[in-house]
């Protein structure tokens, strides 16, 4: 295949928050455990259906949980990472912090899904510190989620404010983990992170060769999927 | 040895400066917030706190820094929209902060209680936060040692004890408690509920009577959800 | 991906030789009888099994020593009055014997399921199963680095099973189950009873189901009382 | 004090192994947490009172365990470290391996009472493996316990069949901990050990000089008990 290559293009215009959330939603197996990051990443939870079968983990300890909470629903001990009130479904199961990480670093789950500010060729995340003067830390499980999960997939838009394309070369935000990303999901583009460099698996709005004028890493279109 | 006391002012009473206390809560869920209000009044100063957050408006562990209490804090989140007190402070140059990733925090507790001396973990591999510490290529990945949290007190939230000592917490309010209580010399719960021995069932003990020390029976802590009520 | 499978034979049906077998229980209480003996049916053999003991008279791991079909036994204490299968392997140099200290064997299953990649701890420090070990000075005392048990399969007898494979134990038969199933890549269990999803409490499971692969239901296998008997 | 010291006699004849479980007993504060091991030790649990408010651990999973299980009580769920039926007092709790061993390498049990080959002047204890050429060896918990716990209490004969000391300079079997043993309740005497070397509290049927001659390890008299 060529950088020319256009089959690629699946949307006329790029994706929106929701969009690209349905996007991952249905790419998750069924029968999977999914961990789903603060922010965007918590909209795929709206798009995963019952088929699916798939169980959410939380890292504060619990799976199975199951929509945010409302009205009379609210509950303050049932919270997820984010301290909004959530509900519980049927089968789920509460463990302490230490089990519930054991869950996460041991590989048992099969997909995070996280934002980033910044993604490298060969998969370092950054996402959890700007690395500004004078700013204040907070990691949380940020760095857990990147190292544990056995595919990690980040939700961003391509490109920050300013233009610039947020897969790079190397971070230059402090990272949060080393080679972790197997797939970035943007507005622009889903791209996966392989041995050998990153490659497009479709695009949404662009050309593979517009996108290649956008972002430092050289590009490839990805091998259509079996 | 285990023993009920009346308030939470006597179950917080031996606490002494200088001490490195463990407060159990994520977010408000599982926080004890009565045994910190109590600390707070109790006036032990200089303490090393170790707590997933660094307190969040006015009250518990916030107002604990404010007050100028904390002379440290271990903890994975300390900045939030509401941790103004810590943020003052740490700008101020007048809290240290120990920062260390959620699950590493939660495995250096559970080590403490468990015996073990340190451990190689995944997590943090080629961050800024395992700068300066050993590591090694272990099970195919980079990770990096870490040591056990220690401390001399925790202050837990659990939602029944029986006579015994055990506990059971509630939903998510589980979260650090029992690795707090097992990680502390001298562990303190404040409960909703105090239940005869034999009232709760063997097989669903979370936290076994040997981690606690001290239990309080503290009205209508049961769910954070009336404290943010 | 959990699947409910309808006999031990379909349950233990892909187990390849060579594989590294993990088998819960503590004496006869949590022992899964039936699949151990699905296991010698299937022919499965040149295994590494993980057990506390290394069989006991004519049933189960016994049998599967006694047929050659382990090379390796990891273990606390293999010899016993009726280990005769046992100690005739051992005597005549047909099995490979790793001796661990009954607590390092816990924790390093449990540190394979947390994805630690190793751990100093006291136990076995100056001891003979400490030669060649590396040794580290930490936390007041002398301590010995473990490396984690990791499993191809883990064969686990629980009580209860619900639809997502969470389980509850029974008593001391709880043993090594909840450890093994988190350390296995494939974790297969037996249970007494296969309850709707929802059937169990969410405070009271003890291994969710995340760490379970194949359950099937053997009647009447809730009690080592019975076997014995 | 000196060695002629005669006042430790506190019996005119060798403690039996009744009577030697009965003083452990006494000397066990009320409220403990204990662990005692399979044989000898396993005495020890017919002379606690139920005032003394003891919480027995076995390490195969439980805290609370109660009596030897008799008749319609044999549960073969519910059983001891040396695979014995026993059965549960109210305030028990269940929980799996790892955690049980963490109760006692964590430091959390106030006392263990184990048997023993040999224990050396230092606390160095044997007692899990002869060491004889071909002898398979087979460890359990032995280590671990003897790590453990805050106290660790031996129990035994002062001598061998053949007349040797079991408290020596050195131990010549496999050692089963380095300096862990506090005390060792004998027949003949009990012995504090201690930085400072090895005292006796009390004899039983000797003087403190006729131990002397028994002991290759120097004695002396322990001071009075506060």
């Amino acid at each position: 295949m060529s950088l020319t290559e256009t089959s690629l293009k699946t949307s006329e215009t790029p994706l929106g928050r929701d969009d690209l959330a349905k996007l991952v939603a249905r790419d998750i197996a069924p029968g999977s455990f999914v961990n789903l990051g603060i922010g965007q990443p918590t909209l795929v939870s709206n798009y995963l259906t019952e088929e699916q079968n798939i169980t959410l983990h939380t890292e504060n300890g619990m799976l199975g949980m199951g929509p945010e909470a409302k009205g009379d629903q609210i509950d303050g001990d049932l919270i997820n990472a984010g301290k909004i009130p959530v509900t519980e479904l049927p089968g789920a199961s509460y463990f302490h912090h230490a089990d519930s990480f054991a869950i996460m670093r041991g590989g048992h789950l099969d997909i995070c899904v996280l934002g980033a500010f910044q993604v490298s060729a060969t998969g370092d995340l950054a996402n959890w510190h700007t690395g500004a003067p004078g700013a204040i830390p907070a990691v949380g499980g940020a760095m857990d989620l990147a190292t544990g999960a056995k595919d990690v997939f980040v939700m961003m838009t391509l490109l920050t404010r300013e233009g610039a394309s947020k897969i790079v070369d190397a971070c230059s935000y402090p990272i949060t983990g080393v080679g972790c990303v197997t797939r970035a999901y943007t507005d622009k583009a889903v791209f996966l992170i392989g041995p050998d460099g990153v490659s497009v698996r479709e695009t949404f709005g662009c050309t593979l060769e517009e996108l290649q004028d956008l972002v430092p890493v050289p590009l490839k279109a990805a091998p259509a999927a079996g | 040895m285990l023993n009920f006391v009346d308030s939470v002012q006597d179950a917080v009473a031996g606490i002494k400066d200088g001490s490195t206390v463990m407060i159990g809560g994520f977010g408000n869920a599982g926080q004890p917030f009565e045994l910190i209000d109590a600390l707070l009044d109790c006036g032990a100063t200089d303490l090393t706190v170790v707590n997933n957050n660094a307190g969040q408006g006015e009250q518990g562990l916030a107002l604990l820094i404010k007050e100028g209490r904390v002379k440290k804090m271990i903890c994975s989140f300390p900045r939030q929209s509401d941790s103004w007190h810590f943020d003052a402070k740490y700008k101020a140059g007048e809290i240290e902060l120990e920062l260390v990733p959620q699950g590493n925090l939660a495995e250096r507790i559970r080590a403490a209680g468990a015996g073990i001396g340190g451990f190689f973990t995944p997590t943090g591999y080629g961050t800024m936060l395992a700068e300066g510490k050993e590591t090694r290529f272990l099970d195919g990945k980079w990770q990096v040692f870490e040591t056990p949290i220690h401390a001399d007190v925790a202050l837990v939230k659990a939602l029944k004890a029986d006579g015994k000592g055990n506990l059971v917490y509630r939903k998510t309010a589980r979260n650090f408690g029992p690795i707090m209580a097992a990680a502390a010399k001298h562990t303190i719960v404040q409960v909703s509920d105090i239940v005869p021995t034999g009232g709760l069932d063997p097989e669903n003990v979370v936290t076994p009577g040997i981690y606690v020390n001290s239990i309080v029976k503290v009205a209508g802590s049961g769910s954070a959800a009336e404290k943010v009520a």
